[in-house]
């Protein structure tokens, strides 16, 4: 008797739902398209690490923290723990691309820079990668965003962005925020 | 009035009270956090606070809302009496006990490791072993509710079972499915290792098991929302459910979806796959799929009802609502912050798109206005619609029930906005103090201000409501109808549904096919790389 | 309703939610498994099987980037490796450990309580502390010329013996009628930190059981004038054996007056 | 103590219709409904869609490469 039936009713909501697929399709392929062409993947390198000897053994020993330029990569290896971040500081050079390598021993920690793309979670066990390439220059901030115990809120370090011509490595290869 | 009556209300009574408490922590909170000195200002008492605040709101609340008003809905929409009722109060006491076990360990300072956890950080197990009776409570709720239903089915056959407790059992189901890896991480890894039997722990299996938990759990607070709005705004508003099988749909969808995408949490962690988390990527923005078909079905169910009170065009329909009914006015507002907090979420779930937002005041903002917000919001509206037959009696004036709808809704919008607005700067989350000494912090000490004034305003609202539940125990109050309607008809009620719509055997078939696909390899590789464990920090400072 | 006709109405149901959900998963896999690994690859020079590899989780790295090599020369700051049998073997007291620690006498007092202030309590301290400071002595990365020649004469189960057993000796009772008034600033210090310079709550790693770094000692029952002497060490860089320098980049902040009183405060006040 | 079932729910067979609305009013609203339901849905998503994509191209695009 009425005007439409359950079988209308329905007809109606299946073309919503085909604009909702639509709707969400786009949305898909605008990230796959930051995929393949911007390279933007979240950071996911499956790399192991041990936290219980991290300060012994490898490349996160104290010693050996900071920015390094190794031929033509530039790689900051920052250790995160309770409750600072080791270096405090890291010289990075603007429009280049760069390589943050993070690690703990501890307990879960995690990095933003602030108004960047970069920001990982950095766990016991494994390294944290983030490939990026800094376009503004000046000190940005870099907090642990992640609770890591109750000194968390005041864990911070920061991320001094130089003009290309200004970033000179020493003769090991470092650069340091002290050096300059 | 109903014969589960007193069960209902006292789930109801301990969700709210849980409720109001955690809201006066929150406030506290955020003054913490705000340039203004703050009282009792510790980085334990902070700390505490954020953890009692999150168990209280995510756990409490939510656990049992969800099963007072599940044995509710059982009896009122099946006409049957709800089985095994000492079984429901066991489940009761279970709870409570967690409960108290749980807050007990919070505020002796035991257990400051916030509601989410941070193995190896681990706090008291008693901490854990609460929050374990509070899950197994739930689990016998699960129960019941399901063979409520198949016992309805047994009497009635080929009778579809009511859309409000179809949905309560995909609730019940979902919920069975996301406390096992919860579950697994508690039994298997947190609790030996805050006994003392263990030093070490995977801290990458344990996200990864949480994560398994940690989105669908969202959905099972929300279910309640949008039950309400499926089953009771169409009907408060005076109009027809649209469909029906809609409704159906959209809940066998959130069942689905909300299990195989939890990865998306862990999109910034690095013990996980880009593959991987890019499948489960898919299937979140999926999970977008039942809200917008929502937002139509309800919006021409609501049309319906605007019609008929004589709304014209396109849009005149919905001035013609009567906005002065809670049900009504709170549905209004829920999808009003629907619309940001769901916007926010899908800027979330955008794959590489999540490292610009990642653990800053954005996600804050985000869960506040989806949970907060838009699902607590109709837990308002649901108490205010089901205590009159739960009490025989209720207010003679709505106005105080407007007054606190408005409040929480001015105040949710007013706290989250700047919220989003400085987690794009950068702002991080779970910090007790900011250094306002900083330039760039410095800037943002204002609108830390004004989030900190939409919390008191929250406040307020949070406790008229309690005093606006009190008043229907009131002697002042007026006597209700014995049997107001409460449940939508649908335009076409239903007279037969296919089997898939009417139980969830397919349904289960095919999640165990997702959760297989989605965490199958993810969870099987900690054992495959022999992944280093962490060794264990005991955060039991307070005794 | 006919059984035969329920399933009549049932199957296309069952066919389309089969057919959507295995689409979608064909969807993700073919994108994220194979087409962005693949194309991500080739832009940073990796074959393809490499980057699917990688993408999937087999394969250590990120599929979209060439691995940064290290040749790290290691320089650690301390000798101590942590396992989780050490961590528990610290928390069992044995008669050994009583007798190690005659040799400790002299100087730490018979209960581990130092006659000289000058020198550490030892008794209720954390087992991991002493475990990890013996270990520096021993190991040279932490020097005193006394406790580096006795730190060499133990081997390293009697080291864990006499952690042991110093951890679970009672503590020193404090003397109230030495406690200054406790200034303000000072118990903000220890409680919240102070944000301005970064410095986390002095609690928050020393408090009882804060969940902070695995070896940090506690503070509270200790003596005002061996407190203050480390701090002061650390802020000069005398004291260098902190992993990953947590102690010297806080004690680099801190002034002479609250050096002072945070002795004073950790040796007097009973609160943690 | 008697159950009292709602009477007005759709479960129940048949379906007692008595939410005071009027089958004739009904069949006329529903020859209207759903314009305008979908007139305020394309709207929301609409914005929906395109605050998304002004994110995508404003804020997250000139934040630079990661991975």
């Amino acid at each position: 008797m009425r005007a439409d039936t359950e079988q209308d009713i329905l007809k109606t909501e299946l073309w919503w739902t085909a604009l909702v697929t639509a709707v969400v399709t786009a949305i898909m392929l605008a990230i796959i398209y930051a995929g393949l062409v911007h390279h933007i993947n979240p950071p996911s390198n499956i790399e192991t690490v041990d936290p219980k000897t991290l300060h012994l053994t490898g490349e996160f020993t104290e010693g050996n923290l900071g920015t390094r330029v190794d031929g033509s990569q530039i790689t900051s290896r920052i250790v995160a723990t309770q409750f600072a971040f080791q270096p405090q500081c890291i010289v990075m050079p603007a429009n280049r691309t760069v390589t943050l390598r993070f690690a703990t021993p501890d307990v879960i920690h995690g990095i933003l820079v602030t108004g960047t793309n970069v920001n990982t979670m950095i766990i016991p066990g494994y390294v944290s990668q983030v490939h990026t390439v800094f376009t503004k220059t000046g000190d940005l901030l870099m907090p642990c965003h992640e609770f890591c115990g109750l000194g968390h809120s005041q864990m911070w370090a920061t991320v001094r962005v130089v003009p290309e011509d200004e970033f000179k490595p020493g003769p090991d290869g470092r650069v340091t925020c002290d050096a300059r | 009035m109903t014969h589960a009556r007193r069960l209902t209300l006292a789930h109801l009574w301990v969700a709210f009270a849980a409720f109001a408490i955690a809201a006066v922590l929150g406030v506290w909170q955020m003054w913490a956090r705000s340039p203004l000195p703050a009282p009792y200002l510790t980085a334990q008492a902070y700390f505490t606070s954020v953890t009692a605040h999150g168990v209280s709101m995510a756990y409490v609340l939510t656990t049992f809302m969800v099963m007072g008003f599940g044995y509710y809905v059982a009896e009122t929409t099946l006409g049957r009496p709800l089985p095994y009722p000492r079984l429901a109060w066991l489940g009761f006491a279970l709870g409570i006990l967690g409960t108290l076990m749980a807050a007990a360990t919070i505020f002796a300072g035991n257990a400051t490791v916030l509601f989410t956890f941070y193995p190896p950080l681990t706090a008291s197990p008693f901490f854990y072993i609460g929050l374990v009776l509070v899950v197994v409570g739930s689990w016998i709720w699960c129960g019941l509710m399901i063979v409520a239903m198949l016992d309805f089915k047994r009497v009635n056959p080929g009778t579809p079972v009511p859309l409000a407790m179809f949905a309560t059992v995909a609730n019940a189901v979902m919920w069975l499915w996301t406390t096992v890896g919860v579950a697994a991480e508690l039994l298997f890894q947190v609790i030996p290792a805050a006994f003392g039997w263990n030093e070490a722990i995977d801290v990458g299996l344990s996200r990864t098991l949480f994560s398994w938990t940690l989105h669908a759990i969202v959905y099972f607070w929300l279910i309640p929302a949008y039950i309400a709005f499926y089953t009771m705004a169409p009907q408060a508003a005076g109009g027809r459910l649209y469909s029906d099988t809609m409704g159906r749909l959209t809940f066998i969808l959130f069942l689905i979806y909300s299990l195989p995408v939890g990865m998306h949490h862990l999109f910034m962690d690095p013990q996980q796959s880009s593959a991987f988390k890019f499948l489960q990527m898919s299937f979140t923005a999926l999970v977008a799929a039942p809200t917008l078909l929502t937002v139509f079905t309800i919006s021409a169910s609501m049309e319906i009802a605007g019609r008929l009170r004589g709304g014209k065009g396109y849009f005149g329909w919905i001035a013609a609502l009567p906005w002065d009914r809670p049900m009504v006015l709170a549905t209004g507002m829920a999808f009003f912050m629907l619309w940001f907090g769901g916007g926010g979420g899908l800027i979330n779930m955008s794959f590489g798109m999540n490292a610009m937002v990642h653990n800053t005041s954005w996600v804050t903002a985000h869960f506040h206005l989806i949970f907060g917000g838009t699902v607590v919001i109709m837990y308002f509206a649901i108490a205010y619609a089901i205590w009159p037959t739960l009490t025989g009696r209720q207010p003679a004036s709505l106005r105080h029930q407007r007054l606190q709808l408005w409040l929480w809704f001015i105040g949710m919008m007013v706290m989250t906005l700047p919220w989003h607005y400085l987690g794009l700067q950068g702002q991080w989350r779970r910090v007790a103090t900011f250094n306002y000494a900083d330039p760039v912090i410095a800037g943002w000490g204002p609108w830390v201000i004004v989030s900190f004034a939409g919390g008191i305003i929250l406040l307020a609202s949070a406790l008229l409501f309690v005093w606006n539940l009190l008043e229907f125990h009131r002697d002042r109050a007026v006597v209700a109808p014995e049997h107001p309607p409460i449940y939508a008809l649908a335009v076409h009620p239903p007279n037969r549904v296919p089997a898939a719509l009417n139980g969830f055997a397919l349904w289960n078939v095919l999640v165990l096919v997702l959760m297989i696909a989605a965490y199958g390899y993810p969870i099987a590789q900690f054992f495959i790389i022999d992944a280093p464990e962490a060794i264990v920090h005991r955060v039991t400072g307070g005794g | 309703m006919k059984p035969a006709e329920l399933r009549e109405i049932d199957r296309p149901w069952r066919i389309w939610a089969s057919i959507i959900i295995v689409s979608i998963l064909a969807f993700s896999v073919v994108f994220g498994f194979l087409i962005l690994p693949i194309v991500q690859g080739r832009a940073a020079g990796l074959d393809a099987f490499t980057a699917i590899c990688r993408a999937v989780g087999i394969l250590p790295g990120s599929p979209a980037v060439r691995q940064p090599t290290s040749e790290a020369k290691a320089q650690p700051t301390t000798q101590v490796a942590w396992s989780t049998d050490l961590i528990r073997s610290l928390g069992q007291s044995t008669p050994a450990g009583a007798e190690v620690a005659q040799a400790c006498v002299a100087c730490h007092g018979e209960r581990g309580i130092a006659a000289d202030p000058q020198n550490p309590n030892l008794a209720g301290q954390s087992g991991v502390a002493i475990y990890k400071q013996l270990h520096d002595y021993k190991s040279g990365s932490r020097v005193h010329e006394v406790m580096n020649g006795i730190a060499q004469g133990l081997d390293g189960r009697q080291i864990i013996d006499v952690a042991a057993h110093f951890a679970a000796s009672p503590r020193r009772d404090l003397d109230p009628t030495t406690a200054e008034v406790v200034d303000e600033d000072i118990v903000r210090l220890v409680e919240r930190g102070d944000p301005a310079r970064g410095l986390p709550a002095c609690n928050s790693c020393h408090g009882f059981n804060a969940g902070g770094p695995m070896e940090t000692p506690t503070l509270s029952h200790q003596n005002r004038e061996y407190l203050a002497r480390q701090l002061h060490a650390f802020r000069s860089d005398g004291r260098r054996n902190d992993i990953y320098t947590r102690m010297r980049s806080v004690a680099a902040k801190l002034t002479d007056r609250e050096i002072d009183k945070l002795a004073n405060f950790y040796a007097t006040t009973l609160s943690y | 103590m008697a159950l009292a079932p709602h009477p007005n729910y759709s479960a129940q067979v048949p379906p007692r219709v008595d939410d005071a609305v009027d089958d004739v009013a009904l069949e006329r609203v529903m020859r209207e409904v759903p314009s305008g339901a979908l007139a305020l849905s394309l709207l929301t998503v609409g914005l929906l869609l395109l605050a998304w994509f002004l994110m995508y191209a404003f804020v997250f695009l000139p934040r630079g490469m990661v991975g």
